[in-house]
């Protein structure tokens, strides 16, 4: 049969038979970045965006996603224009062999689209159900963390906010956040 | 944020590169042979591409997805088959027949293979990837007439398509003949146990081998008089005899990538393997060997891999794909589920262990015993070397030990099979030693960490206790480089072990557990690693390396040493690695000798291309040879500043006027030296006396890996490793019912720590120099998988007085503890 | 459209797009070994048999074969068991870049065929509309000479079990006389 | 290592030493010089006797691998359809999109407009490119696969907005499959303002001819070039005072000569394969003979650093000189950048025969002073080449047609010899086997042939007075500085080949034949070739031995499909002792594989063959090492051999299979068996050839039929006889070609005229003659085995053999090729004419 989706952004008809996985047709279809860890939905390395929700893509069948738009590690950013979150990972060592990588980091954006600035606890909650082997969760934690704080970065810069220095305004919006001030349009 | 706060730690600590610094004397003592013996100990302001926190060279791919791993190179392959295993449902028996029809009839299927193909080699194999001829019995046959465990490949399948295959799989009928199985190692070690192979199912057969008694090696070593030392401690009032005993469970090693292979025969005739593996060399051999095929029509390749762990230091699925390849005739891919993985492929061999010692009231260590009862499963893939280890790697902690014995049985049962998992036997070993070192302090009342720092390692130590299994006094080894103290120390303040904190709660109390630990760096006198330099006209360097990166780093590692002795940057070297065509040989990625063995090749061959680079340099700056040296892209002159650059050497040599050359370089390297890495390993726990329930507060490992080529990639071992460790510890196991059916199908059911199961962990590096090391390093990888069982036991007696000896503690392992505490104490 | 082949021995319906030619098809087959080396007709290296004729596969439409039975050089023989005609030209040293040979074997093939035992001339005849760039054509006419004087000494044996006749000799005989006609 | 690293000796006792050799030097084909000028210095810089390794020098019976008719290693996949060119490995990429490209319509002038819109909005495309893109660079370069800086000038964009030719690429296209690119082309609309344009060399040269290139539009100019006029070089050289002796007593001859446009016609096409890899690798599966010259030049091209790509080179179908230029690698690189996806490109035929390369059509001036006694005073040689549109190895290609053929006369006194290199607006030239020789040997063999006649002396006496022997230092070679380099002859075989051809041919006993009109006539030439470019190659390989024995070579050399690859492993075995099969070739593949000058100016088997000799002897020496440990014998008694390590005292051996498992797993110590070898030199050892033609002619119509072409070949020792005759008849082929072929005709607008090879006139299996190949072996002690070059040397010879034999046979002389019936009778009647008016 012919599903319709849209694939990071482009619309797509795919071959699928009924007992496809999304990963099935999406590994197919050239989008590898996705792996198959357990087909049970319990390793996390297929983690992809459904509709804005982080999805394991092997336990979902494709007829779930007829006209949903999905979105791979394919989708967020290059080798020479990482996405933040791609970069905090790179940056934080945060990567042995890599196998897991691609789902980790869909689940951290789709954390950080709902919380832009979560705390330890809830990275390592969010990122609960993505196993690694390699890293022992720790510098993964820490991008996600780091990877925040750039994002956070980001807007203001869309703002067209007046550019800090990266450390000073972490430590300016962490603090901001709690106290629920608006400093950061008036300066100090 | 973990660069700063290493930039923090090195200047707060300024003995951080401390043997130097720290001991004058003992500096002294390193005679003027050790200078001669180093001639690139590099001081920090030297030092230009190692100990610097290089990007992973393949890391930005990883994040994007780009990376290829064995199972993403389909698209390459439109005539793909895809492969499936048949596999025995019951633990003992033979095949009595394979019902094959059925299947072959369906649409799709292009080859279905089973034991009585002529297709499938009969030659007996072991599929454990190491040195030839393998330490490991030839036991095994590709498809398995008799089946010795619920798991054994019977037959296999390749069809158009995954669906297919299962499909097809699913209709293949098996009738067995059973036979009696066992599952316990001390009852198959019985004389009347059921016995898993005949005499001749067996070749290559390991010392000590008794298959009548299922034993398939037994090994036994000593060092001076251990019988008379503890005949003399007994009868002794200052001295005494301690004797403990320890249970491991198997462990899986969860590798991310399930094993996956492609093999193929490629235009140029070649039999080709695209496969997750850590021996490509080996593997080579092997496949030769099995099919018969000469070696030089074999190609391994490694793409990206999806770790490791010592499981992929197997052959395990590969001889599978081939059969099916050639009965196909097209290129098959085998791909195991993480049903597989978690039922049918490879473990940690579970282990029972017994130690004594004999100690005097000083604190002396006297005599060291430990026993050890391997179970290697249905098979011995890894048995004995994997048993030997166990007390290889920590006796060496206390190398000034008079009497040292050390022995082991490995025994077969119808379970799943163990072989090489990182650590390889040194975490049970570890388990055994340490948590009984600190059992001995404590109820001798020492401190344990003062206890054993009078009797541990120090720089300058023999070290025979690492050779005792072996005849003669060649692989007895001078200890050269040792930061234990100083990873004792500083793991000692960073953990707060003098003012801990106890909790407000009654019911809650908190302890810390020490557990020193020692690997080594590549298998002493069985190792071999080759490289190759070409220089390209621009400046920069292909390394073709036969060493294999199986996700830790190691390719960028390479970059950095070889970037080191050039005078470039890591990113002007192209490091081409672990294909049997295009790269030199290597033993492969296992017993923590990448960086030591495959990294000093490397080393060797860039210093082969460097004289080039200066004879070159010699004939454009008009200065002799011996006052030029690399550096800055380019080769300079320390007599008159005047430098020439790299790009400039290459455009020259290669297009140059009067002469050309293409400046190659090539190295070597096999050694019988095998330096242990030093650790400590902390553990902060809280112990509800009410629950049995305990939770880890910090994880703390300073470790001493020599020179750390890569500090940042080092930590990724380190925290990897503990993770592991942890696991160990608190949470793997795999069980079985009364039939040998696994009860752990996947993730689901098998306890690996989530982020929300891990503690704060930090790790400290403490530098030493090893002078056989390349830039003075030595291994990492495997030294953290050691230290979490014995001090998490160690912080659960610190904290409530008990002690647990089988893995995994649970909190009804505690309450029981507890319970026969409060008994006893009644 | 759909059109069946039966390629090499196998039955197949392939996609083929009306304007498509066979030689494209094939090679998307996987049937590497019809080469193309012209726009069409003119270098012989697309050659193959169609129902037995000697075909240049880029030269016909894919169509036009719907239900016919075709072979390539990757039918004749293996790497480990040549066809004479192979074997003639490997040990004659007449390939060098390769690229024509598919089709200069099949050539030779159906030359063989219809006349096991060919003049000099008439085997450059035969090979006429194959284009070399390599050989001058001197070893592989040599080869085609060679592969006729092995392919009917086994017959000569194998066929009529009559006493085995080196090549040679008989190549110069056949040249040399008239075809049995004459009294020698 | 080089010569000039020899111990020098006098002057006068090497002249006496070379008398007291005569007789060697006779046995070799050669006799001594009675040279005693004082030019000792030169002799001294360039010794006979070279200093050659023990093993280089093996007598036949002593070889176990070189000099067997070696089975060529791919063969066997070649006849069964197995083996892989570029366009093969589609398959591997399901995403490949293919190339299409927009090329000039006009002979000259500029594009004002592009309308990719019809072609963008298709189905289909991927990317349409024009001039203007980004992913196009507008950096001039040179396509001359050449050594760095090239010798030719940057004159080229890979998209042109000034189009110069008609078949200058202007856009181009990547569609999901071959029609919809062929569409997408055609529905490109170009607009051009057209400038005047000029299609003969020599009107391009006048001053006020329309001019291809404006001032400042050519980078890396080349010597003596001069665009007002569309030169795009001028070259020359002399030696000792030609204008003196052609002004003294003498004979002066004066003849002119044409050559054809020579298509390479290489059967597979030029293609490229062009994508990234998973390790963000450029690259390229090309059909090329110049890996690593297409990866430097694409670096430099697209500004990517030379370390990001990867060129390699699977089978390929047929170079000649055609592939030693990055000539199509551009566009589909371009367009794999612009989509992101794999892009092959494959030119059509018809591309292949207006928009590549072809052979530089010449037109050359010979001029001879000779004595009476028939003493050649001087020989002054001068060519006119027309380079086409673009000046790839313009230069370097006419610079040949005097530095090959004229050292055949080495020892005549006075030489010179001047070349102009004119632009016009036709397709492009560009490297082609001979590389300029053909035209020179032409020129010069068909005048001397000439001259002979007009003396009445015999063609062959008159030639053997003055040819080239042992011991002679050429300094005509070298005479123009740049590629050429003063040079000793250390072997020549010309006496035999000579002979020899003699015989074959039936030169003393020509039967004629009995109808009146048919004149039966033979006519030889002779030649000599390079054997790599001098002073300017650079080869290397690397050998890395398996466990079981066997070996793994990885070499940069490029093999074309003349069996380079079979040479490397004959070469490798002979030194390692073991079986050819026991080798496994890995060649020309930039990531993988050693640096290499590549395919070309016939250096292969001299050049990448002596780095594989050096890399197995590397090698060796670690297997001689472990052999004495395992036998526990000196190094010095042990010999590779049978697979084997065996002892010469002892008589005991190991094989190599045990040396390979003990040094890769032996308990001591344990080594990975490594060799490497890096090989270049300022020498370039001529191989020669003597041509021999039997023709007969009918005067009634000028009729002619070629009865037999024999060639005789000394290339040294050859390595693998089968092969090295493969190379002369195939050679042969091609001169034949030119000697009979109209080429690649153009119309007044300069088009071509052939699109296919039903309109090309390649010789076919029954228009070509037979060829017979003789090998005359001699011993290069600078070459691997004693081995020089064949691949080009009788690609030179037929033309001139060909004007002669109807000179012979007729008595008429064609000097512009074609040699036609029509000429020859156009000729006679002239004749006829001329006769009748006396």
């Amino acid at each position: 049969m012919e599903i319709e989706l849209e694939i990071n952004g482009v619309e797509q008809t795919v071959e699928a038979s009924k007992s496809d996985s999304l990963l099935d047709v999406l590994r197919r279809n050239g989008y590898t970045g996705a792996k198959r860890g357990c087909d049970t939905g319990a390793c996390g390395f297929c983690t992809v965006h459904v509709d804005g929700e982080p999805v394991k893509s092997c336990v979902e069948p494709v007829t779930k996603v007829r006209d949903a738009s999905v979105e791979t590690i394919e989708g967020l950013g290059e080798q020479d224009d990482l996405h933040p979150v791609q970069q905090a990972f790179v940056d934080n060592t945060a990567l042995q062999c890599g196998f897991c990588i691609p789902g980790m980091i869909m689940r951290a954006t789709a954390l950080l689209e709902t919380n832009p600035d979560p705390t330890e606890q809830e990275v390592r909650e969010a990122l609960s159900d993505n196993l690694c082997r390699c890293t022992g969760y720790k510098k993964i934690v820490e991008a996600v963390l780091d990877a925040a704080e750039r994002m956070d970065g980001g807007t203001v810069a869309a703002d067209g906010g007046k550019a800090f220095e990266g450390n000073e305004r972490v430590a300016n919006s962490t603090e901001c956040a709690v106290n629920d001030c608006d400093c950061m349009e008036g300066g100090q | 944020m973990s660069d700063s706060d290493r930039a923090r730690e090195t200047s707060e600590q300024p003995d951080r590169t401390g043997v130097e610094d720290a001991a004058p004397a003992e500096a002294e003592k390193e005679s003027e042979a050790d200078v001669a013996r180093e001639p690139d100990r590099k001081p920090e302001s030297e030092r230009d591409a190692i100990t610097v926190d290089e990007e992973k060279d393949d890391a930005r791919k990883i994040v994007t997805g780009e990376a290829r791993y064995t199972a993403d190179y389909r698209d390459r392959f439109p005539d793909l088959a895809h492969g499936k295993v048949v596999r025995s449902d019951i633990a003992h028996g033979y095949v009595e027949s394979v019902d094959t029809s059925a299947a072959e009839a369906m649409d799709g299927v292009d080859a279905v293979i089973t034991p009585f193909d002529d297709v499938v080699p009969h030659k007996l194999y072991s599929s454990s990837g190491q040195s030839y001829p393998e330490p490991s019995p030839w036991d095994l046959k590709v498809l398995r007439e008799h089946v010795r465990f619920v798991g054994d490949p019977v037959a296999a399948v390749a069809a158009d398509d995954p669906e297919t295959a299962d499909r097809a799989a699913r209709k293949i009928e098996v009738e067995y003949r059973e036979l009696d199985a066992v599952f316990d190692p001390e009852e198959a070690f019985d004389d009347d146990a059921p016995q898993l192979f005949e005499a001749d199912d067996v070749e290559n057969k390991q010392s000590g081998a008794d298959y009548s008694r299922n034993l398939e090696s037994h090994f036994e070593g000593e060092l001076g008089d251990v019988e008379a030392a503890f005949e003399r401690a007994s009868n002794d009032e200052e001295r005494h005899v301690i004797e403990t005993e320890w249970e491991t469970p198997y462990q899986s090693h969860c590798v991310p990538e399930p094993h996956t292979t492609i093999a193929y025969t490629d235009e140029d005739d070649r039999h080709t393997f695209i496969t997750a593996t850590q021996v490509p060399f080996h593997t080579r051999r092997q496949i030769a060997h099995l099919f018969d095929v000469p070696i030089r029509d074999v190609r391994v390749k490694k793409p990206r891999i999806g770790a490791g762990f010592g499981s992929k230091q197997e052959m395990a699925i590969e001889p599978i794909a081939f059969a099916l390849h050639l009965a196909a005739g097209r290129p098959v891919k085998l791909e195991m589920s993480r049903q597989e993985e978690f039922t049918a492929l490879r473990f940690r061999h579970p282990m029972r262990m017994q130690m004594r010692t004999a100690v005097t009231d000083d604190g002396d260590i006297e005599a060291m015993d430990l026993y050890t009862l391997s179970n290697t499963g249905a098979y011995g893939t890894h048995g004995m070397t994997v048993a030997n280890n166990v007390g290889t790697k920590p006796l060496p902690i206390y190398p000034r030990v008079p009497n040292v014995r050390f022995s082991g049985d490995v025994v077969h049962t119808n379970l799943p099979m163990g072989a090489a998992m990182r650590g390889y036997g040194a975490p049970q070993g570890h388990f055994a030693v340490e948590a009984h070192m600190d059992e001995v302090a404590r109820r001798l009342d020492f401190d344990p960490i003062e206890f054993r720092l009078q009797n541990a390692v120090r720089e300058g130590d023999l070290d025979r206790s690492v050779a005792i299994l072996k005849d003669g006094d060649r692989f007895t080894r001078e200890i050269r480089s040792c930061g234990i103290r100083e990873c004792v120390e500083r793991g000692r303040e960073v953990i707060g072990y003098d003012d801990l904190e106890q909790p407000e709660s009654d019911h809650l109390h908190r302890g810390v557990g020490m557990a020193l630990i020692a690997q080594g760096s590549g298998v002493a006198g069985k190792e071999l690693g080759a490289a190759q330099v070409q220089m390209n006209e621009d400046g920069s360097f292909h390394l073709q390396v036969g060493g294999v990166d199986t996700g830790t780093g190691a390719d960028t590692m390479f970059s950095q040493i070889a970037a080191e002795v050039l005078g470039c940057t890591p990113e002007d070297i192209v490091v081409i690695a672990a294909d049997t065509d295009l790269t030199p040989f290597d033993y492969g990625a296992y017993a923590s000798s990448t960086t030591y063995i495959s990294g000093r090749a490397v080393k060797n061959a860039a210093e082969d291309a460097k004289e080039r680079l200066l004879e070159w340099g010699s004939n454009l700056l008009d200065e002799p040879p011996d006052v030029l040296d690399t550096g800055d892209g380019g080769v300079y002159s320390e007599r008159s500043g005047n430098r020439v650059s790299l790009e400039e050497i290459g455009y020259e040599a290669t297009y140059g006027d009067d002469e050309r050359e293409h400046i190659l370089g090539d190295g070597n390297h096999s050694t019988d030296e095998s330096p242990p890495p030093y650790g400590a390993q902390f553990v902060d726990v809280t112990v509800d006396t009410e629950t049995g329930e305990y939770e880890l507060n910090k994880l703390v490992f300073a470790a001493d890996c020599g020179v750390a080529i890569n500090p940042a990639l080092v930590e990724g071992q380190i925290e990897g490793g503990e993770h592991m460790s942890l696991e160990y510890a608190t949470s793997g196991d795999l069980t079985f019912d009364e039939d040998g059916n696994p009860e752990v199908l996947g993730f689901r059911q098998y306890g690996m720590p989530r982020t929300t199961d891990h503690p704060e962990m930090e790790t400290i590096l403490v530098e030493t120099h090893e002078p056989t090391g390349p830039f003075g390093a030595k291994s990492i990888a495997e030294l953290p998988t050691n230290g979490v069982p014995p001090a998490l036991s160690n912080a659960i007696r610190d904290a409530v007085g008990v002690r647990l000896t089988d893995l995994p503690f649970t909190a009804e392992d505690v309450t029981a503890a507890l319970h026969e505490q409060s008994a006893g104490d009644e | 459209m759909d059109i069946e082949l039966t390629i090499n021995g196998e039955r197949t319906r392939v996609e083929a797009g009306s304007a498509e030619d066979l030689a494209t098809v094939l090679r998307q087959h996987g049937y590497i070994g019809v080469k193309c080396g012209c726009d069409g007709g003119a270098c012989g290296a697309s050659k193959v048999f169609v129902d037995g004729e000697v075909r240049m596969a880029c030269g016909m439409a894919a169509a036009d074969a719907d239900g016919s039975e075709i072979q390539t050089v990757a039918a004749l023989g293996t790497q480990d068991d040549l066809h004479p005609v192979q074997q003639a030209f490997v040990d004659n040293f007449a390939v060098q870049c390769g690229f024509c040979i598919p089709g200069m074997v099949i050539q030779a093939v159906a030359l063989l065929d219809s006349n096991p035992d060919p003049t000099e001339r008439e085997v450059r005849e035969a090979l006429d509309d194959n284009v070399c760039r390599c050989t001058g054509y001197q070893k592989p006419v040599e080869a085609v000479l060679d592969a006729a004087g092995r392919t009917r000494g086994e017959e000569s044996v194998a066929a009529d079990g009559g006493r085995s006749v080196d090549g040679a000799p008989r190549r110069a005989e056949s040249t040399g006389c008239c075809g049995g006609e004459c009294d020698e | 290592m080089g010569p000039r690293a020899e111990p020098s000796r006098p002057a006068a006792v090497e002249v006496s030493a070379m008398s007291d050799d005569d007789e060697t030097a006779k046995a070799d084909g050669g006799t001594a010089s009675q040279s005693e000028t004082v030019e000792d210095e030169r002799y001294e810089e360039h010794p006979l006797e070279w200093d050659e390794p023990d093993n280089n020098d093996k007598a036949p019976d002593e070889r176990d691998s070189v000099s067997h008719r070696t089975e060529k290693y791919d063969d066997r996949k070649l006849v069964t359809g197995q083996a892989k060119y570029t366009a093969d490995y589609e398959a591997r990429y399901p995403d490949l999109a293919y190339a299409a490209v927009v090329r000039s319509e006009i002979p000259h002038g500029r594009v004002t407009d592009i309308d990719t819109s019809a072609a963008e909005a298709m189905d289909g495309v991927d990317a349409v490119l024009t001039p203007e893109s980004d992913a196009v660079p507008d950096t001039k370069y040179t396509s001359a696969g050449q050594s760095y800086p090239e010798p030719s000038p940057w004159d080229m964009r890979v998209l042109n907005e000034h189009v110069r030719y008609i078949g200058d690429p202007i856009a181009a296209v990547a569609a999901e499959d071959r029609s919809t690119a062929t569409a997408a082309v055609e529905a490109i609309e170009v607009s051009y303002e057209e400038d005047d344009y000029v299609t003969d060399p020599e009107d391009a040269f006048d001053e006020d001819a329309p001019q291809l290139f404006e001032d400042g539009e050519v980078e890396n100019e080349i010597v003596g070039h001069d665009y007002d006029r569309n030169r795009m070089a001028h070259i020359g050289g002399e030696l000792g005072d030609v204008d003196a002796a052609l002004d003294g007593d003498t004979h002066v001859h004066e003849t002119e000569w044409e050559t054809i446009r020579q298509s390479h016609a290489n059967v597979e096409k030029h293609t490229s394969l062009a994508y990234t890899d998973e390790d963000d690798r450029h690259v390229l599966i090309t059909s090329t003979q110049v890996p690593n010259h297409t990866r430097r030049q694409l670096a430099h091209l697209f500004d990517i650093p030379i370390r990001d790509i990867r060129v390699t080179k699977p089978r390929v179908g047929g170079g000649f000189g055609g592939k030693q230029a990055m000539v199509v690698e551009p566009i589909p690189l371009a367009l794999s950048l612009a989509t992101d996806r794999p892009v092959l490109y494959e030119a059509s035929r018809e591309e292949e025969f207006y928009a590549m390369r072809s052979r530089h059509p010449m037109k050359v001036r010979a001029r001879t002073a000779v004595t009476d006694d028939g003493d050649i005073e001087a020989i002054d040689l001068y060519a006119l080449s027309n380079t086409g549109a673009y000046g790839s190895h313009g230069m370097t290609v006419a610079g040949n047609v005097g530095s090959k053929p004229m050292p055949l006369y080495s020892k005549v006194p006075n030489a010179r010899f001047e070349a102009d290199i004119v632009h016009t607006n036709t397709p492009q030239t560009g490297a082609m086997r001979g590389y300029g020789a053909p035209q020179g040997t032409l020129a010069l063999e068909g005048h001397l042939d000439e001259v002979a006649r007009d003396l009445d002396l015999d063609p062959i006496e008159f030639r053997r007075r003055h040819h080239m022997e042992v011991g002679d230092l050429d300094e005509i070679a070298g005479m123009m500085g740049g590629e050429g380099a003063n040079r000793r002859i250390r072997s020549c075989g010309l006496d035999e080949c000579i002979e020899r051809g003699k015989d074959a041919i039936g030169y003393d006993d020509l039967e004629q034949p009995d109808d009146d009109h048919l004149h039966r006539g033979v006519g030889m030439a002779l030649s000599a070739q390079g054997t790599g470019v001098a002073g300017d190659e650079l080869g290397a390989a690397q050998i890395m031995m398996n466990e079981d024995g066997s070996f793994h070579l990885q070499v940069g050399g490029v093999d074309i499909g003349t069996g380079a690859d079979t040479a490397f492993l004959q070469i490798a075995a002979e030194v390692l002792g073991c079986d050819e099969d026991d080798i496994i070739v890995k060649s020309s593949d930039t990531d993988v594989t050693p640096f290499d000058y590549g395919a070309y100016a016939s250096s292969t088997t001299y050049i990448s063959g002596m780095a594989v000799k050096k890399a197995a002897e590397d090698a060796k020496e670690r297997i001689l090492d472990w052999g004495s440990k395992l036998l526990d014998e000196p190094v010095e008694a042990l010999e590779t051999g049978g697979g084997t390590v065996y002892s010469e005292t002892s008589g005991d051996s190991v094989t190599l299979e045990e040396i390979g498992y003990e040094a890769a797993y032996g308990d001591e110590e344990r080594e990975h068996i490594l060799g490497k070898g890096t090989h270049c030199t300022e020498e370039s050892p001529p191989p020669f050839a003597a041509q021999f033609a039997d023709v007969t002619v009918d005067e009634t119509t000028g009729e002619f039929e070629v009865h037999k072409l024999v060639v005789a070949v000394d290339c040294g020792v050859a390595i693998n006889p089968g092969m090295a005759e493969g190379q002369i008849e195939g050679a042969n082929h091609m001169s034949y070609e030119m000697a009979v072929s109209e080429g690649i005709t153009l119309d007044d607008e300069g088009r071509a005229e052939v699109a296919d090879f039903d309109e090309y006139g390649l010789p076919s299996a029954t228009e070509t003659p037979p060829i017979e190949s003789i090998l005359v072996e001699t011993h290069e002690p600078t070459g691997p085995f004693g081995a020089k070059s064949v691949a080009e040397v009788p690609t030179n010879t037929v033309p001139p053999a060909l004007s002669n034999a109807i000179r012979d046979a007729v008595g008429v002389r064609i000097r512009e090729m074609p040699i036609t019936a029509e000429k020859i009778e156009a000729k006679l009647d002239e004749r006829e004419a001329r006769l009748g008016d006396l």
